[in-house]
């Protein structure tokens, strides 16, 4: 956490009264501990650390809400339900050929097991079926589209089989 | 040259092939598996595709997805590595037939030299010395006891197909032959579906010598000197230096000369490696050729002051050498020590695991390849290179004294992990190979007396 | 703790007054301990780091009491007490010369200031001083032997003064 | 030789230097201030004594404390590395009177040299090239004045005392030059102690390039080929080159054997540097001379294979050199590039503190030297060198390739530093860096066309 003010002229006491009282203000407005802190004002800086172990004082618990780092390749939000991925990496295909009608559209129920679409490696035709039985809930991947081995190509949502 | 080379590999090897597109200015696109999805060469790319789960052979071995992934990525070469799809003649083979440059010879000459017994066909037609023995594969019980007897016991009964150590078996007796025989014939053909081995004297005593060759899709080859990769353990090279100690100065350039006129006699084109034993009397006889790069090729950039790998890419793009055999001249002397997550005294077992500390020697004339970080982990998946540390120095002392401080440098930290660094001090400390007289049985002499921790 | 103070002259006293002044209320009012706090005002700067294994909670001022990261070479346990450490690395004497009485012994009361023993470097007879009144508690180096910049020499009890 | 060397330094210097003396099998004794308990010298060392607190003047630069160290720890020989006390007679001096061996030249040469005047009157009576000017320093401001408008304008007057970049002072007017007498004279005089100043021309558009040089005790030197300095901020090099581009060969065997005789005949023994400013036409002026060992040494180390410490140690201890000038050859390009935590959007003001990651860049022809640690911290107590990136490549265009990948390859992290990495790729990408044509105004070309940083 980084927060910069414009340079002052005003005597050093002075600054470093503006600069502390603005951490303090800051830390206290925050609710919360960050890791670290640094506050800048024309030569007056002020930095503090915490350790990772410290109890953020007040706050609530910051494991609970605190997401895993996300993979850099997955797709930003993930809705919850059951991924369908992609078999190998390859081509994506919703439809057995084109111009047919794709093997499954959102809201479309689905049974574990049933073709759902294929994606194409080589000339090798990969069947991508349901993990589950449920609702598809959203298609991610267009026709046609490339996809990386595990990539998630559906959702599905079990609770509405 | 190309735009976009995509490299079929994992590890050191991908970023070490990585690093040098970069500073050809070429674009980088690797593949990895879903276990190696933090991997270095994964954060240095330019792109990453992730072409199946931890196991090989649904991801680097899976020629399907490579290919994918190199149209993909709109790659116009594939860099296989070393290991996996390297010397796989299918996969160069998929290369051609898709438009794309395989970096490597073309497939007919992966084909006849990853056959020992065409290879040695070829290299004895080049005039290459062979040790005694069959160049046919021999068919029988009865044909092997008779050519055994004839080049005189010990004999190794090898795989045609074998390679990497893997498939063959040293026979000192006539009595145990055809025991023997059967055996080899039956591993051989689980491991490699291919049952047909040859015949050749064994020489319990010889040093593992290689050059490195390069040659150019004009008819043009030159040598690079040798290695001696004879610290092995299990048949893995675990220590590697150029030049090879002690060997007198015609035979360096006789074989030098003899490795480059076999490979241009097989059409070679690439980086490619000639192996050799060569015995207590200073007698070299070919062993096989490896058609690819080398795990230990830094040990010969270090004294040539070339970069092998941007020769593959230039050879590979249809460019000549720009070097010619009078300029290529080694410098000093150079050492690669693999640092492997094992623990030496459980027989080498891997130890894979999270890596939470590591810490890697630098300073002067020290090079370290690796794709291990901090934080990181050593896969089960995978073979357990952890990293390799080569330094360079005037001389072999020298050298020497620096790989020891090197070593020392090195701290590796997690639950579980060991390496064989100490094991490798003890062999660097070893008198034989302080002297460099030491052959292949170094290791085997190390292991006899060393002391097994108890578990 | 780190305090790090660059060479200058007469208005540089005020300044560091005012940095450290800023320091010890910024962290009174912090009521916890960061890991690590770094005020610069101009030319000056004071750095702070505490060591992971102090307690933070809501201790007293911190600076006054906070123990320096133990050095890695150091005695495994110091006894409590104030440290009077060596101010050179040299050879230390407990005497004014060879046979003469120490200046101090086990037991002794010293006042602040007191001459308690001689560092010699070079030639350069450096005198050692009670940090603090009390008695001493224990002596850690022997006559005539090399201590480094920092060693603890003895340790006195201000408890007993 | 010596059993036991006390390196009176730190950071990286103290560490590669350190390096070498386990190489040889010397035994390392560290020197340290309480600032730097937990350094990478102090862990590497065999002993390790603390000798004051943070402040320089109080540790690494006082004179008792360090001969004490020597003492306690039993050395025979003190290697000062650069800066602190390494170009102080008198502490040579003092290692002298202590029996101890001064890794560096004798007392009376580094007193000779480390006066301008002096070193000009010596390397002029050496028959080596000065810029016009004064040798005597000048005693009042009409003297001045004359000398001036003798040699033309602009001339720089300059503090006998000075190095390192201080007290120096471009005029560039005659109207100027009373007032900027006197104000480099008050200067010098605070700086040094040392009010003499002289005068000579000054090259707006002039390259640094200096000459690495040995010196045994017998009478015997060689050179070890030029490197290029002329990137410079604030008078502070941050990418030196070995060889230097574009000089004429004729001119870098001149400079060479000019460089070698000044020495000699300053009666010089150890390691030293000439430096020469070059002209657009390829005219070159002695400058100064560096009687230590110098930063920017890795370069000349890659290009010649020659460990520049090992060759200190060896002629302190009366070694003779063993390589001949004749066998001394260049290969390749090198390249350094200083790692500095300091910020360039606000004037390369240090940016000290800790570090909390650090990954550092490996693989083919990259040398990286440093004493920084992830987990340890950057000293506001001492200059801001946090790594050199050496790289070394067959030419240049490939070595600036390399240096690219490698500067992108390294991540510095921690709160509040920065680094002048992405400046280094800057100056690297500049066409006049490029072309080679760059002299020691680049830097300013740059600067004053960086965006600053808003706040």
């Amino acid at each position: 956490m980084t927060a910069t003010i414009e340079p002052g002229t005003a005597p050093l006491a002075e600054a470093l009264d503006e600069v502390r009282r603005s951490a303090q203000s800051l830390l206290a407005d925050l609710g919360h501990r960050p890791r670290a802190l640094r506050i800048r004002a024309g030569d007056v800086v002020v930095e503090m650390e915490w350790t990772e172990q410290q109890a953020p004082s007040a706050a609530p618990a910051p494991a609970a809400d605190a997401p895993p780092p996300a993979p850099v390749e997955q797709a930003p939000v993930a809705p919850p339900g059951v991924g369908v991925s992609a078999p190998i990496v390859g081509t994506f295909y919703r439809a057995p050929e084109p111009g047919a009608t794709p093997f499954v559209s959102e809201g479309d129920q689905v049974r574990r097991g049933q073709q759902v679409g294929i994606v194409e490696a080589m000339k090798l035709m990969i069947p991508v079926e349901a993990d589950a039985d449920g609702r598809v809930v959203a298609l991610h991947v267009a026709d046609g589209a490339a996809v990386e081995f595990g990539e998630r190509l559906m959702t599905i949502d079990p609770e509405a089989a | 040259m190309f735009n976009t080379v995509l490299i079929a590999n994992r590890g050191e090897i991908a970023l070490r092939v990585a690093r040098t597109c970069r500073e050809m200015g070429l674009r980088v696109a690797a593949v990895y598996s879903t276990e190696d999805r933090d991997s270095a060469v994964v954060r240095f790319a330019d792109q990453a595709v992730c072409i199946g789960p931890g196991p090989a052979r649904h991801s680097y071995l899976y020629l399907p997805a490579i290919m994918e992934a190199a149209r993909q990525t709109g790659a116009e070469a594939i860099h296989p590595g070393y290991g996996f799809l390297s010397e796989q003649a299918d996969f160069a083979e998929a290369c051609e037939a898709e438009g794309l440059t395989f970096v490597g010879p073309p497939p007919a000459v992966i084909d006849r030299l990853g056959d020992k017994s065409t290879a040695r066909a070829a290299m004895a037609d080049a005039g290459l010395p062979l040790l005694p023995g069959t160049i046919e594969p021999v068919g029988d019980a009865e044909a092997v006891a008779k050519v055994a007897a004839d080049i005189g016991y010990p004999v190794i009964v090898k795989a045609v197909a074998g390679g990497g150590g893997r498939g063959m078996q040293v026979v000192h007796e006539p009595d145990d032959l055809p025991r023997q025989y059967r055996e080899i014939r039956s591993t051989a053909q689980s491991l490699f579906g291919d049952d047909r081995v040859y015949v050749e004297r064994y020489l319990p005593a010889a040093r593992h010598v290689e050059v490195q060759v390069l040659c150019d899709s004009h008819g043009n080859g030159v040598h690079l000197g040798q290695r001696d990769c004879s610290v092995q353990r299990r048949r893995q090279k675990i220590i590697e230096e150029a030049p090879a100690p002690g060997l007198p100065r015609g035979l360096v350039e006789q074989m030098g000369h003899a490795a480059v006129r076999g490979l241009l006699a097989a059409g070679y084109v690439g980086a490619g490696t000639v192996e050799f034993l060569v015995d207590d009397q200073s007698r070299f006889y070919f062993m096989e050729v490896n058609c690819r790069i080398q795990v230990e090729h830094p040990v010969t950039e270090l004294t040539h002051g070339v970069d092998l790998v941007r020769e593959q890419l230039r050879i590979a793009a249809g460019e000549r050498l720009d070097v010619s055999q009078e300029e290529l001249a080694a410098r000093g002397w150079a050492i690669e020590c693999r640092i492997n997550a094992e623990d030496p005294a459980r027989g080498f077992l891997p130890t894979p695991g999270p890596l939470t500390g590591l810490h890697l020697p630098g300073g002067p004339f020290v090079r370290v390849d690796t794709a291990a970080v901090a934080g990181g982990r050593i896969s089960a998946a995978y073979d357990p290179l952890l990293a390799k540390v080569c330094v360079w120095a005037p001389d072999r002392p020298q050298a020497l004294a620096r790989m020891r401080r090197a070593l020392a440098e090195l701290s590796v930290e997690g639950p579980g992990i060991s390496t064989n660094r100490d094991f490798l001090l003890t062999a660097l400390d070893h008198p034989l190979f302080v002297a460099g007289t030491h052959d292949t049985s170094l290791v085997d002499r190390l292991t006899a007396s060393h002391p097994r921790e108890e578990s």
